[in-house]
């Protein structure tokens, strides 16, 4: 399955992963634009259409949809010495579900309007003035100077610290995942990874995989999986340990 | 039919008067006139306005008239009928609402539901920079700018105009169907979260 | 009058329809339409079109209605009858406004202070769209068109008129309040307001 190949239809683009990725770089689309969720949708849809799971396909597009998120966040929140206010999980999942309605809310108001829109489109009614109206006059009481100094000063004013409260959500860094596998691997030739993930939140297993997926790419892994969800089972290869470069830096 | 005087549709009197009144004040209006605003152009009481608006809206009628009348944006105009849908479409543009792509939509419903509302609440609700979809509805007049958030240097915020009340064919805002029946609560959402959250970690 | 039927004017048969199409399109018309332009839209013949007017002539007339056809140069339209002039008069006569918008101000600040000035800059530092409140400003005479900016193609750029200094009792631009918190020349607080609006943005 080629990842670069995936076909996209978003509200800021409509083509292949490739060309977004490749417009991005030009800086021909804003990342802000980029509905990422939508494309990790589209990409979970073709996987289920094939019915196994490439594990290939799966690094390649982790590393580039977690390279175009960060690109985005740091567009979105470039104030990176703001602090990330921590949130018990309660509090989070809370939050997380708070704003899934909000939105699922607006996915359905707008269902209404469309539906609206369609039963009014046979109603026309004229958006210019009449042909033989008289021209409006409209007229402005005297006005103080200041207001315009007013004006210009809120204008000139700092605005407010971007409020962060939604990234509560925070990675822990693939690093962490890397040094413990290989701890593990150091003592086990093969161990099951449901077996070591078991219990951790799913921000955790999901980093954990992006971990496994880098020690396959350098060569230091092998992974086997009988079928669909069974368990990934993962082999040590040989005592090579390149050095880490890849995306351990941004997670 | 008396071809003397076939159109003498109002007998004469001070109703009918008015009523001739209200309907050159609509025919040239840009906008739906409210009952005040009518009233007050045609020098007169907004009761006798008001039953003036009557006759008109028993004569101005779909299937009756060409010219319908209709109460819409907290207002009354004239529109075409839509026995006349096929012909109108064939002589004017609808380039209020051609082509409102889903994204335009959603903004819409948030601004509507939600506003006075900025572009950042908007990207908040929607996951998505709102800068070029808000930027088309302000073209389209169907929102508009409503100040700034409270505070120094606070971010422009929108509200919906009467010409989408208008193209939606709305009284009022209050037409739009509550939100609390739209959607799912966030109780409910959360509950099948866990669920699944369940299931994965079994 | 048959109250049962007190308005079906013009007998059932297909000019009656077409006269109602026609209704139809002048009501939703911002122009003139000339006979062949309201045949080609009622997919209709220009002959009938014109007996269609005919009819409509007669019940949109002086006196007998306050809308009224008309025959102007380029077609036919709908006008307010002279009966309801005065009242017409008194819908378009705007009250003297007593302030202007937030966002009009904000431009009309940046205008004045650091004009010529074009609609692409003013949006710059405002962080939305200028155009519409620009063509509100150009359109009730308080800035105007002044040259464009340099290079090929370059943007409009505007300044403020002599409408806009009475209006804010300035003898002329100099007068205004001095910023020195914001900057002390126009360069200095076109700097540190594009300055700030980026932080905004971003």
């Amino acid at each position: 399955m080629e990842v670069r190949e995936l076909e996209l239809d978003l509200d800021a683009f409509e083509g292949p992963f490739d060309l977004l990725l490749t417009l991005v770089l030009k800086e021909e689309l804003e990342p802000a634009e980029v509905d990422v969720a939508g494309i990790v949708v589209a990409f979970c849809e073709r996987l289920a259409e094939r019915g196994e799971l490439d594990l290939e396909a799966c690094g390649e597009f982790l590393v580039l949809v977690a390279a175009l998120l960060e690109l985005k966040a740091r567009l979105l929140f470039p104030d990176e010495e703001a602090e990330l206010s921590e949130l018990e999980p309660e509090e989070a999942a809370e939050e997380l579900a708070r704003r899934l309605a909000e939105y699922r809310r607006a996915k359905e108001a707008a269902a209404w309007l469309a539906e609206r829109l369609e039963g009014e489109s046979s109603r026309f009614f004229r958006l210019g003035p009449a042909p033989l109206a008289p021209k409006v006059e409209r007229r402005l009481a005297p006005q103080e100077p200041e207001g315009l100094a007013a004006a210009l000063r809120l204008l000139a004013a700092e605005p407010p610290a971007v409020s962060l409260s939604h990234l509560q959500l925070r990675f822990p860094p693939v690093s962490q995942f890397l040094e413990r596998f290989r701890t593990v691997l150091s003592r086990r030739r093969v161990f099951d990874l449901d077996a070591e993930i078991v219990g951790m939140p799913r921000i955790d297993q999901a980093v954990a995989f992006l971990a496994l997926l880098e020690l396959r790419r350098s060569g230091e892994v092998s992974l086997e999986q009988a079928g669909s969800f069974a368990p990934i089972r993962v082999r040590r290869l040989e005592e090579r340990r390149p050095e880490w470069t890849g995306i351990a830096r941004s997670a | 039919m008396d071809r003397d005087r076939p159109f003498r549709l109002i007998t004469a009197g001070p109703v009918d008067r008015l009523a001739r009144t209200v309907e050159a004040l609509l025919v040239v209006a840009s906008q739906p006139l409210s009952v005040d605003e009518l009233a007050a152009a045609a020098d007169d009481d907004p009761a006798r306005v008001e039953t003036a608006l009557g006759l008109l809206g028993e004569r101005f009628a779909e299937e009756r008239s060409g010219i319908v009348l209709e109460h819409v944006a907290g207002g009354w105009a004239f529109r075409a009928s839509r026995e006349a849908a096929e012909a109108c479409g064939r002589l004017f543009e609808r380039p209020v609402e051609r082509g409102l792509t889903a994204a335009a939509l959603e903004t819409l419903a948030i601004v509507a539901y939600l506003g006075p509302v900025s572009r950042p609440e908007i990207a908040r609700i929607r996951g998505v920079a709102a800068d070029s979809v808000v930027a088309g509805l302000v073209e389209r007049g169907l929102i508009a700018e409503s100040g700034r958030e409270e505070g120094i240097g606070g971010a422009v915020r929108y509200r919906t105009t009467p010409l989408f009340e208008r193209v939606f064919g709305l009284e009022s805002l209050s037409q739009l169907p509550r939100l609390d029946d739209v959607g799912e609560e966030a109780v409910q959402i959360r509950e099948r979260l866990e669920a699944v959250a369940e299931r994965r970690g079994a």
